[in-house]
């Protein structure tokens, strides 16, 4: 889960991090208050893309009388498919230099990972390799001040922004722990006054942890319908091709996708039903494919704790309930298939055993229907 | 042979009394596997499946000798039972949960390391050497056959597609081993493959990865030393950068983990790369010629 | 530091630790609201020492109207050398079973150490050793719930109780680790209604680690002479003989206290000024010594950092400033002894160079005021 | 000959720029220390006492090679100054702060076990080898010489005493350490007892011991082992039970910690106890005899 940067902020500053006065805004008139609270400002959409600044969603205002026509550019503008609906107010900062900083897993190495750049505010991948400090943090010991310190003089910094870089990356990584973090960014990590402040912060948080954060706000990021799919307890992600797919295991549904575009058709979304989902949350599933209008849809099963005989009940009691009104291709292989196979037969559908044929008759009837 | 699990373990099963854990328990006796005994706090005394239950794991190593465990209980609780396994002597851990925190699974992989045990997991569908005709793990027990192939795999389902279709083949398996489809795990391709390098009876290797970090970009600098032929079929061709695909590893996040850069390095170290998941069985026999 | 009784609850309700509602009586007044609120209730002074039950600081108040006479019983009441400021007001519980808990660090072993016996509510040094499991923790590990409840099956708790107990031990170890305690104690830790509930708790924390505790309320343990050298940030420990003493690190400070009871005096006090002392708090700390108004001071330093002319000046200091009213034994050797002695020499006070011969003199002298 | 520090230590100052820094490595050099380098982050460029200063431990293990290293900062930061001597290599730390959080201790002189090095203190006088002409302390200078006796204290100003008293009497020092008064330390005297046991130029033992705890009843348990006289003298006789004397070590609590408990176990395992610090040099003198 990605926080709102105002978010990722309040816990960065609960945690000692040096960050900007600043206050959430979400209408022009609390733009006035909180630049006449603060002074001259950076008003920044609060959105969980990249490239803010680029795409006109950070305005500075200079005073508390600009500041609610700033704000009414933004709040409410599109940046790269999310709408404005709020922006956080923060004091303009004199930057006199802007470095890099995060704290992240390593999953080859199965280790925190923290890196930093004397190069800050672009992207990280764009900064040149020479530019970049990396380290592995040994869960055994953590990360004590000296560990960001010497990171700090390798990116040539010494006296007092050495010294509070060694705090930092200590609370940086204290913030990783007890949040769970996948990754705590600052970029950029401003030098003003002589002294670091950070001037942006992403924190995104492990899905799998969340349920020990109660505290955390919530947020959703997808489209409406990866929100509806995903509260079913299904993977899902939302493509924009015409052949809807289903599969049972994550692998297998990546590979789906793959075969359908092998054929020269387009998916239009990712769906793990699970590897042992029975006949209910499969049915809930196809249902939601059946909703998306596909032009066809391609449902693709490997038996091996997923039943054979669940899946076809599922497609049958969906074709019953609710009726499937494009054509469904199902291939159907392992645990139960006979049983699987011959209700489907019943119903006047006919499975596939091969993966390789059963996408290419989804490709060939998505091209038919165009 | 076969790689990490052979006939001679003796398992436990974490969790035994639930659902899963009772059903799995079934599917491993049947296929061989030596479970000696279950774990269920406060079911100690009790049997399942004919197989005595404990109420720790520690109860459960000194009567039965136990020196290898399969842990099917909630994410919550999946750190607590690791660990209890590994102080307790256990050397084969295999972590069914999915969704276990990955600050979780850093802790578990790190006391491991420490104690020379072996993690495979979590949010695995086990191994299963079939020489040996033993198992942890929850794949279906038809699909697999003795044979001179090693499979590693980072996803359940698609590994069970391409074993079955080795095994359709006449290319049986000496061992097959889920990583996990999460970020942090006990395995790596590198750990495997090494196993597999000492396994005289694994002739050749199939890899079947997906998108999403660098574990294969990594595993490419083993094969020469591997000195077996290797087979990968890579997952995630057709997935959108920045999306989440399932696993929690398999995401593209900042231009790292694409397909086209872990086909790549693969290739140019030597491993025959295919580019659908039925061309497996094909390469592979070519391979063993 | 030792924390009240109530204010451990405190710290240990918040960790998760289950407690009985309870809430903090300053008067009788309040003792009467408080058994309104929460029911039949034990009033348990709050006092730094055990075996309160016993000494009568413990009595049960079974409604309101009784609870004012039974508060003004307690408060005010002198327990063990200290007098009844406060009480807890504590729900009754209806105890099935005493048991006990605690963790605290093991010095040889260098580990935390968590103790749990089977029988309760005594002092765990009186306890059958066959009714004690002790148990280190690997502070690479920590304590997860089935460390507990390991204990608890070798307690003989079983099913519901041990599942608490590993939850329980689990919470322990979290106060111990965050507050840097040296002891969590729970004892009793009662079973009632066939659930584990801490009837009484004892938190120490770590002297040397209260920098980073500023929100624990201090509280400061000794008579008013003992907080006020303390505060000068020295060692001091009220004794009840006539010889008053000061000497350099601990080890030397106790040393003397040795030697002079060897020789039959009886020490006023343990002080020790200090490995390396100057003139100034050197001076203060003999000021205070002078305040007790002992028979005979004794003064035994070893030069080693400490300058032996450094302790020369502090005493003439004191003697020019507020005068030294009794016979004063000076032992001086090491760093600068030739210059120390011979300006408490110049000044007519004559020093020894053996700490055996010193001692003894000290003792005669006090024998002599007697 | 000695123990744990030899003159081919060479050593770092952690803190060398403070004041108690500047006039300890004064006295180590003076003294004859191998003192090769300070730390003192922003300061590194500098010299203090003709030494060169860095930024860190690892600038100056790298352009020293530096072994050894004495911390003086301030408690607050002795954890961080004490990990970054044990990850960046040094294998000998004394640690001088007093006031040094248990749990910190914990954690120091855990990670110290585990990477296989000696840490003597928090909360020590250090360590000085008469014989190599090398300290790593606060101790005074002129109060030692070469000779066949070991000493191992957990006071400091108390062992000044008996080490003068020692040398006075024409009995000189193999190696003179300081355990420190703390709780938890990185030695205890059966570490200790340990290394001098190995050492053939120490000829008998010195302990000084002080009430809390049990380290001295542990160490009884070593004598017979250790094979050496062994003298000691244990301080508080006086103290009375449940008051701090001093030390956050030095104080008997529920019982545990009396002067009579550890007289008793050393008495019986065959080490002469005497009752006054004086008595030290003649029991010494017999059983060098």
């Amino acid at each position: 889960m990605k926080l709102y940067e105002y978010l990722a902020k309040e816990v960065l500053g609960k945690a000692g991090v040096p960050i900007p006065p600043g206050r959430v805004v979400d209408t022009p008139a609390e733009a006035k208050e909180a630049v006449a609270a603060i002074g001259p400002a950076a008003l920044k959409a609060q959105v969980l893309v990249g490239g803010r600044g680029k795409a006109g969603g950070i305005k500075f205002a200079a005073t508390p009388e600009e500041a609610p026509a700033v704000a009414s550019q933004i709040l409410g503008m599109d940046l790269k498919g999310y709408t404005v609906e709020r922006l956080y107010a923060e004091a303009k900062l004199d930057i006199e230099r802007e470095l890099y900083v995060s704290v992240t897993t390593d999953r080859g190495a199965k280790r925190p990972f923290v890196m930093a750049s004397s190069e800050g505010g672009v992207e990280i991948e764009d900064v040149d390799d020479a530019a970049i400090v990396r380290r592995h943090v040994d869960p055994r010991v953590g990360v004590l001040p000296y560990f960001g310190k010497e990171m700090a003089y390798d990116l040539g910094l010494d006296g007092t922004l050495a010294r509070e870089f060694g705090a930092l990356v200590e609370k940086l990584y204290g913030v990783y722990q007890e949040y769970d973090a996948e990754l705590v960014e600052i970029n950029p990590l401003a030098v003003a006054g002589g002294h670091l402040v950070a001037a942006d912060a992403r924190l995104n948080v492990d899905d799998s942890a969340l349920y020990r954060h109660k505290g955390l706000p919530r947020v959703d990021e997808g489209t409406p319908i990866e929100l509806k799919v995903r509260d079913l307890g299904l993977a899902f992600v939302e493509l924009d091709g015409d052949i809807a797919i289903m599969a049972n295991g994550a692998g297998m549904a990546m590979a789906t996708l793959d075969a359908v575009q092998h054929f020269g058709g387009r998916p239009k979304n990712f769906l793990d039903a699970g590897g042992g989902a029975s006949v209910e949350p499969t049915a809930e599933a196809l249902g939601v494919l059946v909703s998306m209008n596909p032009r066809v849809i391609f449902v693709n099963i490997f038996g091996g704790i997923t039943r054979c005989d669940d899946v076809a009940k599922a497609i049958l009691q969906v074709r019953e309930t609710r009726g499937i009104p494009v054509p469904l291709v199902v291939r159907l292989v392992g645990t139960n298939e006979q049983a699987g196979v011959e209700l489907l037969a019943k119903a006047g559908i006919s499975a596939y055993s091969e993966m390789a044929v059963a996408a290419k008759e989804a490709v060939r009837l998505a091209e038919e229907g165009r | 042979m076969a790689i990490m699990l052979t006939r001679h373990h003796k398992i436990l099963v974490q969790g035994m009394t639930g659902n899963q854990g009772q059903f799995h328990t079934r599917q491993m006796r049947a296929y061989g596997s030596n479970v000696v005994g279950g774990i269920s706090p406060g079911k100690g005394g009790t049997e399942v499946e004919g197989v005595p239950v404990f109420n720790s794991v520690r109860d459960a190593v000194r009567e039965t000798g136990a020196d290898a465990s399969i842990v099917f209980v909630p994410a919550a609780f999946a750190k607590d039972a690791a660990f209890e396994a590994l102080e307790n002597g256990i050397r084969l851990l295999v972590m069914i949960p999915e969704h276990v925190p990955v600050q979780d699974s850093i802790a578990i992989v790190t006391r491991a390391e420490d104690l020379g045990a072996t993690v495979i997991g979590p949010n695995t569908f086990g191994i299963i050497s079939p020489g040996e005709g033993t198992k942890m793990g929850i794949m279906p027990n038809h699909i697999y056959k003795p044979g001179p192939v090693g499979v590693v795999a980072r996803s359940g389902t698609l590994s069970y597609e391409i074993a079955f279709a080795l095994t359709n083949a006449g290319l049986g398996q000496t061992t097959v081993l889920g990583m996990g489809g999460d970020p942090v795990v006990g395995q790596t391709f590198i750990s495997v493959l090494h196993h597999f390098k000492s396994d005289p009876d694994t002739r050749a290797v199939v890899m079947v990865g997906e998108i999403g970090g660098r574990a294969e970009e990594e595993a490419s600098l083993y094969l020469k030393e591997l000195g077996k032929p290797v087979v990968a079929y890579l997952a995630g061709r057709a997935s959108p950068p920045g999306k989440r695909m399932g696993h929690a590893g398999a995401i593209i996040e900042r231009g790292v983990g694409t397909l086209d850069s872990k086909e790549k390095a693969l290739t140019a170290a030597g491993a025959r790369v295919v580019t659908m998941p039925w061309e497996v069985a094909d390469a592979v026999r070519e391979a063993l010629r």
